[in-house]
């Protein structure tokens, strides 16, 4: 069924209840308006060379649409789509030294992996491919493990916040 | 080099001057706010992502039109209502190009008449920025001490004199995050390990005591929520794995009043859960403990609520459900006697058949980059919808309150 | 016949001209966008009390849309959709000293009016009603009629543009 | 109070000390930008309005996707590539509050490579703020001088020294705006009257010359808009009763080289006229004069475009004519050899059916509040469309240049 805010749109035109898609698949795809309402998606294009970094992770998937594996705890714009990559900031910002980190499962091989999202820093928010997943996410006052955080704060750029990277550091067996 | 300007205002004169004799020119005039008296005034603010150097707080009247704007600088979350003063407070921050250089703080009171700034208070640097709105700064209930919680990453307080326009001290608050009033003088903030840390200051702002609980939740398991609302003496929070907690913070002491499933058996098994961000309000005269639910999946905690579950703080039963109209993340309940409920949402701006077939022909990704916001009010007590506000301009926020 | 930019769009799905409305009404309605695309626009809804300013001028149309008479060489946001009106600013911002000057007839009694549209600056763009009409409009090399330039300029608070007014200064008898 | 942050490092280290022997952790970096080598770059930038406080310039790559943003303040207008110096050039407006305090303008240099700011000259806080993009500072041909329009309202120009990194002089230039480069040392402005104000300089940037031309326009009946283009020492300006203008401006001298029609007797009657805001731009090696144009009103000149009309500057006779994809509001070309044509557009995020059912059902203005913006990309030669771009983030701008 489609969500109640749908419902109540299509009521009255239609004034009949309509069973389309399913109401978890669409608000999943709301979420990422949390962090930008009229945010621009960019086409759904595999990026050539994005997964150079790391030759020995598996990948599937594409880096710049949130429902790529490594962004499972991600809030915020995918680098990918500002210049940058999945692991590289966009030219002219800095990387935050110390951010959140959240374990995602790769399809790729079934492991799990551990991510660092660092922010880049030192220009205004980028915009592109608003992304917002939260699993394992927590409260502010556990920060280590929050998306809710600005993590700029303490880089050499302070708080501007332009875009958030999905960086893998570890691997669990 | 004035004569351009001259040569205007002469233009000016000599069009006013070829009036028919009886014509009064009009002349432009500023607004001042109407006396509130007690209508229903809310704002909503927040950060404006992406557009994050130019945050903003929107007030809107009792019929949901724009009524004014404060400009709150960048990353701007907090905006606190100060009827003793007849200000407005914000807490902002700037830098010196505008996403570079030095930055400053400042607490800026403005005039609840007219929405100018008439005071800044410099403080360090310091604040946390963060996507959640409330909780972030507390003003003491005499309107006298402001305190701002602040995150480097190292987390401490700033305690403002604000009659005094200056910084009293900064304390460490080492594990200790965002700020609920427990009395005159008490605050506390909430704890990775579960436990509380008591604030004490004295009438001068000094911070006298520094003191933390006992474990009050489960800091793995059952995280509280930030956003506590408070009733009497009880702070209300929700919980990540959906239970009420009531905590009790009264001067120098805290306690777990009680804690209450949000959700039936049957209503979990329906993937009833908690929504939105700031998703709890109180009515304190009432006792009504409001809470923003959704029917999701287990990581969908932050995403938008599609219905206001209304609970009797005296008895913890569900007294009512109100469905929302629209898409919503936070909500607001006013504290008179025909109590208000704000809801913050995001709006589709198409209508029923345009929505679905763009859904059903290009996805529904496609309607993201569509989505708008408003407000939605509805009576607090029957949760009758009342009206749709005017759409704010673009750029996210995720704050509502009441005047 | 819709403009170039529909057919193109609608040929892909339905393959057929569609001749619903004039290109000419759709570009003008979307003249207004120039000072902000994805704008909110607010409900025509009249405001009493609008008008209380001159009671000499009859009136009529919606202050708070573009297409109200006075607006005939308008480019901003309308004061009126901002917590002001047609001739007072929103609280907390000044009144610009000097600006651009129009000339616009009034339907109600078919005499033409001279308009100043002061803005209202010191703080940031209010975003509400965008509305674009360039009658009598000049370059920026002849700036009292243009609407080109920001009028916040030399105002007590400098360039913070907020909403523009349109305040009958005098009549063309 | 480092621990937290330690206490999070030492988890990083922990982390990654989990790893599998053979795997080898990530690590951030920063991008620049790659050898430009003669792609086919652009910019979209400018006030982002209703967000002038959070003005910027994106850069798009060949395929249309973004490489890159500088900010630039407020209601900034000006992006200007040095290639000489391997800088991009802005002007860019603070204050020190946001939209209040004191106001800051200065000239900014940024890497062409790593797009990071590397310094800034601070001039007199006059700068024109204005709805067009184009002819609001004009940088010398030596790269050494940038030339900056003003008003307050009075009408003057700062000349800054970019070697120095220092105001040379501020000249008032009463009656007379904007300005265009005549050669190395020449600059005009455009005078109320239809006249022309030269400005010449000397090699330490001093104004030696400062003379007005005889009247080259009709400054009532047909002005030129401020949107000209250059072809060797001509610059092509297209007037608001719709015709083209060539004025040569070489040093000292400055003469009207010819009017011609921009529209046949025909195209006028069907309503054919000057559309958009950067309505002109040239290829110069081909002598080719490209105007923006649509098919409106009297009043309609500022309305978006529908079509590219291109002119042989040699013969002035139309070659061709380039249908426009989307709503154009400006519009610039690649000076290679296999030139582009950027377009900055409306886009309307709706299928067909979709909008077209929006505009049947809710009126035309119904679309507007869904409006993004983005560009095109088309064959300069042939007019063939390439590509659309990226979409932009939400907020108005009306310029684009190519790199």
């Amino acid at each position: 069924m489609l969500g109640k805010w749908l419902d109540n749109t299509v009521e009255h035109v239609t004034r009949r209840q309509a069973r389309l898609t399913s109401r978890r698949s669409l608000l999943s795809r709301f979420g990422l308006l949390v962090i930008g309402a009229g945010f621009a998606p960019l086409l759904p294009v595999f990026r050539a060379g994005a997964f150079a970094e790391a030759p020995g992770i598996p990948e599937e998937g594409d880096p710049n649409h949130c429902s790529y594996w490594r962004y499972c705890a991600m809030d915020g714009y995918l680098c990918g789509c500002c210049g940058g990559s999945a692991t590289s900031c966009p030219p002219g910002t800095v990387v935050s030294d110390i951010t959140w980190i959240g374990t995602c499962r790769n399809p790729a091989d079934g492991k799990h992996y551990v991510i660092s999202y660092n922010d880049c820093c030192g220009k205004s928010a980028c915009g592109n491919c608003g992304c917002q997943r939260d699993e394992g996410d927590t409260p502010l006052y556990r920060p280590q493990n929050s998306n809710n955080v600005n993590w700029c704060a303490g880089s050499q750029a302070d708080v501007p916040y332009h875009c958030s990277l999905a960086v893998v550091i570890g691997v669990k067996e | 080099m004035k004569h351009l300007c001259c040569s205007v205002l002469v233009t000016l004169l000599a069009l006013a001057s070829w009036s028919h004799a009886e014509f009064t020119p009009e002349f432009a005039t500023v607004e001042s706010l109407p006396d509130q008296g007690g209508q229903h005034w809310f704002w909503m603010y927040g950060f404006r992502a992406p557009n994050m150097g130019d945050s903003r707080a929107f007030l809107m009247d009792e019929r949901g039109r724009h009524l004014g704007q404060l400009n709150t600088g960048f990353w701007a979350k907090t905006v606190i209502n100060s009827p003793q003063r007849g200000n407005i407070i914000t807490l902002e921050t700037y830098f010196s190009r505008g996403t570079r250089g030095e930055r400053t703080d400042v607490v800026v009171l403005y005039d609840a008449r007219t929405l100018a700034p008439v005071r800044e208070v410099v403080i360090p640097p310091k604040r946390l920025n963060a996507v959640k709105t409330r909780h972030l700064a507390v003003l003491s209930e005499d309107e006298k001490f402001l305190l701002v919680v602040n995150y480097t990453p190292a987390q401490s307080v700033t305690i403002v004199d604000l009659e005094a326009s200056a910084v009293v001290e900064e304390v460490e608050t080492p594990g200790c995050s965002v700020l609920y009033s427990a009395g005159p003088r008490d605050y506390y903030a909430i704890c990775a390990n579960g436990s509380f840390l008591q604030l004490k200051i004295d009438d001068s702002g000094r911070v006298i005591a520094r003191r933390r609980s006992d474990s009050l939740f489960d800091a793995v398991e059952d995280f509280l929520t930030i956003s506590g609302s408070r009733i009497g003496d009880t702070w209300y929070f929700v919980s990540r794995d959906n239970n009420i907690y009531g905590i009790t913070m009264a001067g120098d002491n805290i306690s777990l009043k009680g804690m209450w499933p949000l959700v039936t058996d049957a209503e979990r098994e329906a993937g009833w859960m908690i929504a939105g961000m700031e998703h709890t309000t109180a009515h304190e005269a009432s006792g009504r403990l409001y809470v923003l639910v959704q029917q999701g999946e287990r990581d969908d905690f932050e995403k938008p609520g599609s219905s206001v579950w209304v609970f009797d703080t005296a008895t913890m039963e569900k007294q009512q459900e109100i469905d929302m109209q629209e898409m919503t993340m936070s909500i607001a309940v006013s504290q008179d006697e025909k109590p208000r409920l704000y809801t913050l949402d995001f709006h589709i701006p198409l209508n029923g058949l345009a929505t679905l077939w763009m859904a059903i022909m290009e996805g529904e990704d496609s309607l993201a980059p569509l989505v708008s916001q408003r407000a939605n009010v509805y009576d607090a007590v029957n949760g009758e919808h009342l009206l749709s506000s005017d759409m704010l301009p673009p750029g996210t926020v995720l704050g509502v309150k009441a005047w």
